[in-house]
């Protein structure tokens, strides 16, 4: 079996672009984990699939809306009510989680397909990220390790903050392209790097 | 307009989907009563002052949101999950210092 | 007015030149400058004409409250057209040109209009044009003949058809503290909330940050204003919890203080950065706001107040102050309270001879008079301007005497020299976000002026704009502003700069009008006069509204900002009610015009994404021609070289039924069903059954709404217990699973079902054709595909090309069909080895227009027919229709209205004349074509039917199920097609089924 | 305090003597012509009278209409002029016109699908096409045609069936190829790098363009030349009942009592209803937004329309772009939108006409949106006895004014509805006898 295709491929253009006089305000990537799963538990069964994604992930999950981690592999936060993502650069995460969660404790779905998942890196990348979403991406309101579910216009995105000036976008896959091209867009008066 | 998301906090309204009056009651599934369904399908308040509808974040955790807006002046009184499991169970966002 | 440049004073950095071109003519004038000071610098004085009598006009303010200077800025191509002169920046290369004018701003024909003034008073259009009530101008002819000459007359600048090619963008920012306005109350503000640690915004329309602190003589914290500001600006840049936002409109104040804002980032450049937006709207979510607006100087209304020279005061102090410019050697100062004097005396420092001073007062304070002897100049109370002389520029003015309680003119006419007017009729606080923020405004009596109501948002007013002229209490105000807006306690006011104090009367004359013969302007840009506004009171025409309405009062581009106050006095004073019994104008977005361009922001050029299925770049590079579909793209056909669409459709059709096709089903919707109740939840939602649903298998579902008419259909396969995949239609995906969360949410949320959106994790390729099966057994691993194990709506789950796939027999086609799903990002790679699978077999794609000729042949319905108008019965579903249990819409769907003969009902149409049928088509029984009439129906699908050898299509009939067999026409009036069918079964192929069996 | 006294005595004082210097008062309302303007133009205008008197309401009247905007205006004139019945009050809670009729984007159509809305607003635009004679007052009724681009072959087709439809009707439609669309229409982006590219577009010659606030006023001169008494600034708070039956209104101004009520308030009609103690109805109230840019010269003739969105667009005699979109889509009774809106429409406008992205908005307002639940209105007799109700037009209003008068005129006049109205019952949603042109079922904010 090949790799899976990135739909950003026609797109992909490395290199530095922009505005350079200030050095790359951002480094735009994309991650290809092999496992996004959407974890969501019945009303009452959150701490049990928190409980399952630490077994499967070693992740450990913080109780409260939109609270998530993420390690260099891997990455966990709340996305809606009972709801997470789980991220895992290496593949079975799936499998893994179904393994650990029934169906009367939640259910497991994997997008590791359907979502596309994009970084953000670096200095000015709450300055591009502010230019689509209607979110305070400032540290105080959203800390390293939780994340945010939100949209631009047509496109949903579920972002993550993975570290001080790092975000993890996942999106849908469909949309991917035209939403890579309009981040890239947004990110040339800061000028920016593609990896 | 912001709707405070109990879960997503305050957000843009261009993120909501409204869903419209929740004062409205579904007859039993299998009742016949056509006034019934009428009124339910067909029928509404829409009084001016305080107002129960329904919001769904459809632009964030897609969750459906009961509101009460007053529709003279727009401003929110509350907002709370649809579903009362959700009301029980999911704890507040943390960090989201800004007021609404 | 013979303005020029002073050697020295203003801010304006004078080792530089800028060269710019206004009407083809090169000038130059300094960084620093708008157009207007750099035009009046170089003696300009004739900027523009009016709307309706085209008069000469200059420049009477000097920022966004410009009524008479506009111009168009050209790019190339790209014109901007009715930019106040007063806004605009200077750079190099500009282009400016003037407006409403022909041949030119010096002699404009249109000017002959002026001579007719009576008769095009206000409202005069209403009361004619109507033309004769017979004859070939009756109707509506005369009055769209007259609308032609109309429409050429009116309008300012001109608009161009050239695409914009910069870009803009939008920035959402959140604050605690949004400061409106960087005078000195904005900055004490902005300072305040800032020492409090919250995190700020501080934004202002202009260039410069210091609002009148940049042009005034005050003196703050012990030096001149202007350093003040300066050493302000230094200490907010200093900090990281304050941006400063100059050139920076805030235009907007919306619900829960969401606030939007205008950044003029390149339009001062010659050329801007590499990725910079021209415009930049800010989108602000404020925890609170502070509004240090200012006010703004209104003029007195007399006859010949509008010739060019004529200025507002404190605008004329402003170019001497700011921009170093003296806007005239001979002034004399008309004016109705103590603040203008400063002005007098502003001018008088910078060189001019200040005449006289012309008060409407009896008595004027001492400040005041010490102000006018210090300009030399001789004062003149009780007295008026009645009158202007002067062609294209003001050479001098007529005073008589006026008493200012009952308006009475008396006594000599005096004639004064002047190549300057200076005017000041009080001022107007800036209150229109507070406005906007959602209550009315006060009437203030001592001060003459709207005040801001009490806040029905989260916002403090300071400074001027709450009527507080002086700088004292300006920085008084906003420090606590400030502080109240940052949420500081209650404390002592300590470290307040210490302001000069002018000791002058803040409270103006009453007075608004001088009322003498001839043309005296309110609202100079729709040359509305007062005469207009009392002729507006003589027909009723009343209230503030009704009088904006009939004379277009307040309407221009500066909408009303030096004339809404003014006209509703005079209004006022023929009612004989105080203003504020008249009524107060509810101000709306947006403060100041905003650029259409700024508000689309980086949609302006990519209005929505383009949603792609994961084998689009296979279908583009194989000829497919591509058709949008919502926000989808999908092949219509994949022409072969010289083909026409149907050619196309037909070959690939053709190929189905004879051999094997494929085609890209992705974009259908795909919501992962899961948990202990979904089969109790879908049998509610659809309306038939599936809870009896076994594993492996799929059904086909039909969704009603609530009030019982068609929703949706799809099939939903069980691939567990508790899971399911339900498939939607493409367009109705979105909304089918909002009103399935709904449902969770609100009706049931006693089940336990969770519901996502999978439509993108699934490639999905439907293989269509007596020999599919021999492509999938080609190429399938891990599993068998004959019909014992994989029988009609069966599915298995193997490989294709080491990748996993889950096939399901369901087929919409007819034919012996597969979908093959696979993860998408191995949709090409899936798609490509069933088309190598399939290569022995004479596969082929096939695209949108096979895919309906298929189904139609079928009678299978869509959209086109599932029209949110259509019901089960009408579309001959009711066999779906469970009566075993309720369902959504179950109890609405047999109602009197939705039953019945009289519905329109699906039928198959043939063509018995050989041609082809359109969609949108309608059906008549009437064989008239020449006068087609009395619809029973029309047509919702179309194809010509390669196994049929005819065109055939699907319509929508009246009492359509009784009329298979008979005759009947189709009538296309707007494409000029009629002709014989005959109304069938829709079911016009294999009508018992059999191909799909194989 | 003392201050303002004097002032309020200063405006009385000049008004007074105003008053005292003015000529001729109380002429007869003269009929409007070109000769008239002259003549008044050479007696410096100084003899025109009031457009409409401004009278005290009497105690009773036949015929009491509640609401001052265009339908109710013109119910009243039409009642006046078609039935006799002059002994008619309006009652507006404002100034006159100063709901929909004065905030619309001013567009007359009769491009409908369905045959009862067809038959019904293409009785309005024959109306529109006289109304300015018919009135002697020119409400500018511009013909300059209405083209609803389509950006699919599938939506081509559902125009083509709607064109279709009403040329069924006797009514004037066209299909233009996008080649007649980019001679019609410069600047629009009709095909290469649009992103929604114009596939055809359905004109009808005969729509067009009326100057909103004349319509209003020209309905009421007509209807107070005729004897119908204007009552603004009266607020009705309730209604006076003999048992079921409506027998007249209690307002600001005191009772009035009247044979029949006709209630014709558009976003106000779940208030005023609900002082008659019916609660529920099948109407939300909504914001739309409406937009103008600022000036220009002549750029766009046709009314247009974008299909791959929701805009329209039409440029009105003074030179403005006057375009909207969506209704902002929640309940709501403040004339106050909210900024997505905005900027939804903006970026419409842009993609359509990508020189407009130089051109500035100028002003926006919001009007209050009475949308049904299938879209169409309702104009009726009851629901209650002595009452006849006409509402839910959505944001279609405007258009609808003539018509709407017309025929609730008639409903009040003869007890029952003419064929043009019969179809818009309340009791259709029972029935299930919808008229549903966009097919959305019962979520107003989607019609």
């Amino acid at each position: 079996m090949a790799e899976p295709l990135s739909p950003l491929q026609p797109v992909w253009q490395p290199g530095r672009h922009g505005n350079l006089s200030g050095g790359a305000g951002v480094v735009l990537s994309e991650t290809h984990p092999s496992s996004i799963v959407q974890v969501a538990a019945w009303a009452g069964s959150e701490r049990a699939v928190i409980e399952a994604i630490r077994e499967a992930t070693g992740l450990a999950v913080p109780d409260g809306a939109g609270g998530g981690v993420a390690t260099r592999t891997k990455a966990a936060f709340g996305i809606a009510p009972g709801r997470f993502l789980v991220v895992d650069q290496a593949e079975g995460l799936e499998t893994e989680l179904r393994s650990r969660i029934d169906a009367g404790t939640g259910s497991v779905t994997g997008l590791s397909h359907g979502r596309t998942a994009i970084r953000v890196d670096g200095p000015k990348a709450e300055w591009v990220l502010s230019k689509l979403f209607a979110v305070d991406f400032s540290l105080t309101a959203l800390p390293v390790g939780s994340g945010v579910a939100t949209q631009h216009h047509d496109v949903l995105a579920q972002i993550q903050r993975s570290a001080a000036m790092r975000f993890d976008l996942y999106v849908f896959r469909s949309l991917a392209r035209s939403f890579w091209t309009t981040l890239c867009h947004s990110a040339e008066d800061v000028g920016y790097e593609v990896i | 307009m912001l709707i405070t998301c109990p879960y997503c906090g305050p957000r843009d309204v261009s993120e909501f989907t409204y869903q419209g009056e929740a004062g409205r009651t579904r007859p039993d599934p299998a009742s016949t009563d056509r006034a019934a369904w009428d009124g339910y399908v067909y029928d509404r308040l829409n009084p001016a002052g305080e107002h129960s509808e329904y919001w769904q974040h459809s632009g964030g955790c897609r969750a459906h949101l009961l509101v009460k807006r007053n529709t003279l002046t727009h401003e929110i009184a509350s907002v709370a999950f649809a579903r009362e499991d959700q009301r029980i169970h999911s704890a507040g966002r943390r960090g989201k210092g800004a007021r609404p | 007015m013979s303005a020029r440049r002073i050697p020295d004073g203003g801010r304006v950095d004078r080792s530089r030149q800028v060269r710019f071109t206004f009407d083809g003519t090169s000038f130059s004038g300094h960084p620093g400058d708008t157009l207007a000071s750099a035009l009046l610098a170089n003696g300009v004085s004739l900027f523009g004409r009016s709307f309706k009598y085209h008069r000469p006009r200059g420049v009477m303010t000097a920022g966004i409250d410009e009524p008479n200077a506009l111009v168009t800025v050209l790019k190339g191509d790209v014109r901007e057209p009715n930019i106040p002169a007063t806004m605009l920046e200077i750079h190099d290369g500009l282009v400016a040109v003037s407006q409403n004018r022909y041949p030119s701003l010096a002699f404009d024909v249109g000017a002959v209009n002026g001579l007719a003034g009576k008769l095009f008073s206000a409202g005069f259009y209403y009361k004619t044009f109507m033309g004769p009530v017979i004859g070939p101008l009756k109707g509506t002819r005369f009055w769209m003949f007259s609308e032609w000459f109309i429409r050429r007359a009116a309008g300012l600048g001109r608009a161009g058809y050239a695409t914009d090619p910069v870009r803009y963008e939008k920035v959402n920012a959140f604050c605690d503290v949004l400061v409106v306005g960087a005078g000195p109350a904005g900055l004490m503000a902005a300072r305040a909330a800032a020492d409090e640690g919250r995190r700020v915004v501080l934004a202002d329309l202009h260039a410069r940050p210091g609002g009148s602190a940049n042009w005034s003589d005050d003196t703050i914290d012990g030096m001149a204003a202007t350093d003040w500001v300066e050493s302000m600006i230094a200490d907010l840049s200093g900090r990281d919890n304050v941006r400063m936002l100059p050139r920076t409109t805030v235009w907007g104040y919306y619900d829960d203080n969401t606030i939007a804002a205008l950044e003029r980032v390149t339009d001062h450049k010659a050329k801007p950065e590499t990725g910079e937006p021209r415009h930049r709207t800010w989108t602000f979510r404020a925890g609170s706001v502070v509004l240090a607006t200012g006010a703004l100087e209104r003029p007195l209304v007399f006859p010949g107040n509008d010739r060019p020279g004529v200025m507002l005061a404190a605008a004329a102090e402003r170019y001497a102050a700011e921009f170093g410019v003296l806007v005239g050697e001979r002034a004399v100062l008309f004016t109705n309270n103590d603040r203008a004097y400063r002005s007098a005396a502003a001018l008088a420092r910078a060189g001019a001879k200040i005449g006289t001073i012309v008060d409407v007062r009896d008595t004027v304070s001492a400040a005041a008079r010490r102000l006018a002897a210090e300009c030399g100049a001789e004062l003149l109370t009780g007295r008026s301007v009645v009158g202007t002389e002067g062609r294209r520029q003001l050479s001098g003015v007529t005073v008589r005497a006026f008493d200012a309680r009952s308006g009475a003119i008396s006594g000599d006419t005096r004639n004064l020299a002047a190549d300057c007017l200076l005017v000041s009729g009080g001022w107007s606080p800036a209150l229109h976000l507070a406005s906007q923020a959602g209550a009315r405004p006060r009437w203030d009596h001592a001060l003459q002026a709207f005040l801001p109501p009490e806040p029905t948002q989260n916002w403090v007013a300071a400074g001027a704009v709450t009527g507080a002229y002086s700088t004292a209490e300006a920085l008084r105000q906003g420090h606590e502003a400030g502080r109240r807006a940052a949420g500081a306690a209650e404390g002592e006011e300590t470290g307040l700069p210490l302001a000069s104090d002018d000791g002058l009367d803040p409270t103006p004359a009453p007075v608004f009008e001088i009322h003498a013969d001839g043309k005296a302007f309110v609202d100079h840009q729709h040359d509305v006069t007062a005469d207009d506004v009392r002729l507006a009171h003589r027909e009723g025409f009343v209230s503030v509204e009704h009088l904006k309405r009939y004379t277009t009062l307040g309407m221009a581009t500066d909408q009303g900002k030096t004339s809404n106050v003014p006209g509703m006095a005079i209004m006022a004073a023929a009612v004989g009610k105080p203003i504020d019994e008249v009524g107060t104008t509810r101000f709306r977005p947006p403060f100041a015009p905003v650029s259409l361009g700024s508000l689309a922001a980086e949609r302006h050029g990519h209005l929505k994404p383009e949603r792609l299925t994961p084998m689009h770049d296979w279908h583009v590079a194989n000829g497919a021609r591509m058709l949008p579909a919502g926000l989808w793209f999908r092949p219509q056909i994949y022409g072969l070289p010289g083909e026409t669409i149907e050619q196309a459709y037909v070959r690939e059709a053709k190929a189905v039924r004879d051999g094997v096709g494929i085609v890209d089903v992705s974009t259908l919707g795909k919501i992962a069903v899961q948990g202990p109740d979904a089969a109790e939840f879908l049998d509610r939602v659809y309306t038939n059954v599936f809870s009896t649903l076994a594993g492996g298998k799929a059904r086909y579902g039909l969704m009603l709404r609530e009030d019982g008419f068609a929703y949706d259909d799809g099939t939903t396969w069980r691939l567990g217990e508790t899971e399911f995949l339900m498939t939607t239609t493409t367009v109705n995906a979105g909304k089918v699973m909002q009103n399935l969360e709904y449902f969770l949410d609100v009706l049931w949320p006693d089940l336990k079902v969770h519901l996502t959106s999978v439509t993108d994790e699934w490639a999905g390729a439907a293989l269509s054709g007596p020999k599919a099966r021999k492509v999938l057994e080609a190429c399938v691993g891990g599993t068998a595909v004959d019909d014992a194990t994989l029988p009609f709506m069966g599915i298995v789950r193997g490989e294709i090309d080491g990748v996993p796939v889950t096939i399901c027999r369901l087929s919409f086609s007819g034919e012996l069909a597969y979908e093959v799903y696979c993860g998408a990002g191995h949709g090409t790679q899936v798609w490509e080895a069933l088309i190598e699978a399939g290569r022995p077999f004479g596969i082929v794609p096939y695209g949108l227009e096979a895919l309906g000729t298929l189904r139609i042949e079928k009678g299978h319905v869509t959209g086109a027919e599932i029209d949110g108008r259509t019901t089960a019965r009408d579309l001959h579903l009711d066999w779906m229709l469970s009566k075993k249990k309720p369902f959504i819409g179950s109890a609405m769907m047999d109602r009197e209205g939705m039953t019945g003969s009289r519905r329109l009902q699906l039928v198959g149409v043939v063509s018995l004349d050989g041609r082809p049928l359109n969609g949108g088509a309608h059906i008549v029984e009437s064989s008239n074509p020449a006068a087609p009439r009395d619809s029973i129906g029309h047509v919702t699908s179309v194809c010509y039917s390669p196994a049929l050898r005819k065109y055939i299509a699907l319509a929508l009939v009246e009492d359509g199920k009784a009329r298979r067999g008979t005759r009947a026409f189709v009538s296309d009036p707007l494409r000029g097609r009629f002709g014989p069918v005959e109304l069938v079964s829709h079911h016009f192929f294999d009508p018992e089924g059999k191909r799909l069996h194989g | 305090m003392r201050k303002a006294m004097a002032e309020n005595s200063l405006w009385r004082r000049r008004a007074a003597y105003r008053l005292a210097h003015r000529s001729k008062r109380n002429v007869p309302m003269a009929e409007y012509s070109a000769l008239s303007l002259l003549r008044n133009a050479l007696s410096g205008n100084r003899d025109w009278t009031p457009a409409w008197r401004k009278p005290d309401p009497k105690p009773a009247y036949d015929v009491i209409i509640v609401g001052g905007g265009g339908h109710g205006l013109a119910t009243a004139y039409y009642l006046a002029k078609e039935h006799g019945i002059t002994n008619v009050a309006v009652i507006e809670k404002g100034y006159l016109g100063s709901g929909n009729v004065g905030r619309n984007t001013t567009i007359v159509r009769s491009n409908y699908l369905l045959p009862d809305s067809i038959r019904f607003y293409e009785h309005s635009l024959k109306l529109w096409e006289n109304l300015s004679h018919d009135l002697n007052y020119n409400v500018m009724f511009s013909q300059r045609g209405m083209l609803n681009l389509a950006h699919t072959p599938g939506q081509a087709d559902d125009f083509i069936r709607r064109g279709n439809a009403m040329r069924h009707e006797r009514v004037d439609a066209e299909w233009l190829t996008p080649a007649e669309i980019a001679r019609q229409v410069p600047g629009l982006a009709i095909g290469g790098t649009a992103r929604f590219p114009v596939v055809g577009g359905l004109l009808q010659p005969r729509g067009g363009t009326a100057r909103h606030d004349a319509v209003a006023w020209g309905y009421a001169r007509g209807a107070d030349r005729r004897g119908v008494d204007i009552i603004e600034n009266c607020e009705v708070t309730g209604f006076l009942r003999d048992g079921d039956r409506i027998t007249g209104v209690k307002t600001t101004r005191g009772e009035i009592r009247a044979g029949k009520v006709g209630v014709a308030v558009a976003g106000s009609t779940g208030q005023v209803m609900k002082l008659a103690g019916v609660d529920r109805l099948p109407i939300e109230s909504h914001v739309l937004q409406a937009f103008v840019s600022e000036s220009l010269k002549p750029f766009i003739h046709t009314v247009v329309t974008f299909g791959a969105g929701h805009l329209y667009i039409s440029q009105s005699d003074k030179g403005g772009l006057v375009f909207g979109g969506d209704i902002d889509g929640y309940n709501t009774y403040a004339q106050r939108g909210n900024l997505p809106v905005v900027e939804e429409v903006m970026s419409e406008m842009v993609a359509l006409f990508p020189g407009l992205a130089r051109v500035r908005l100028l002003r926006s307002w919001g009007g209050i949106m009475d949308m049904s639940m299938d879209g169409s209105p309702i104009i009726t007799t009851g629901p209650l006895p002595g009452m006849y109700l006409n509402c839910g037009w959505c944001y279609g209003g405007f258009k609808a004014t003539p018509a709407s008068g017309w025929s609730f005129a008639w409903t009040i006049a003869r007890d029952e509805p003419h064929r043009i109205n019969a179809a818009y019952t309340l009791e259709r949603f029972h029935r299930g006898a919808v008229i549903d042109e966009k097919g959305q079922g019962a979520t107003p904010r989607l019609h």
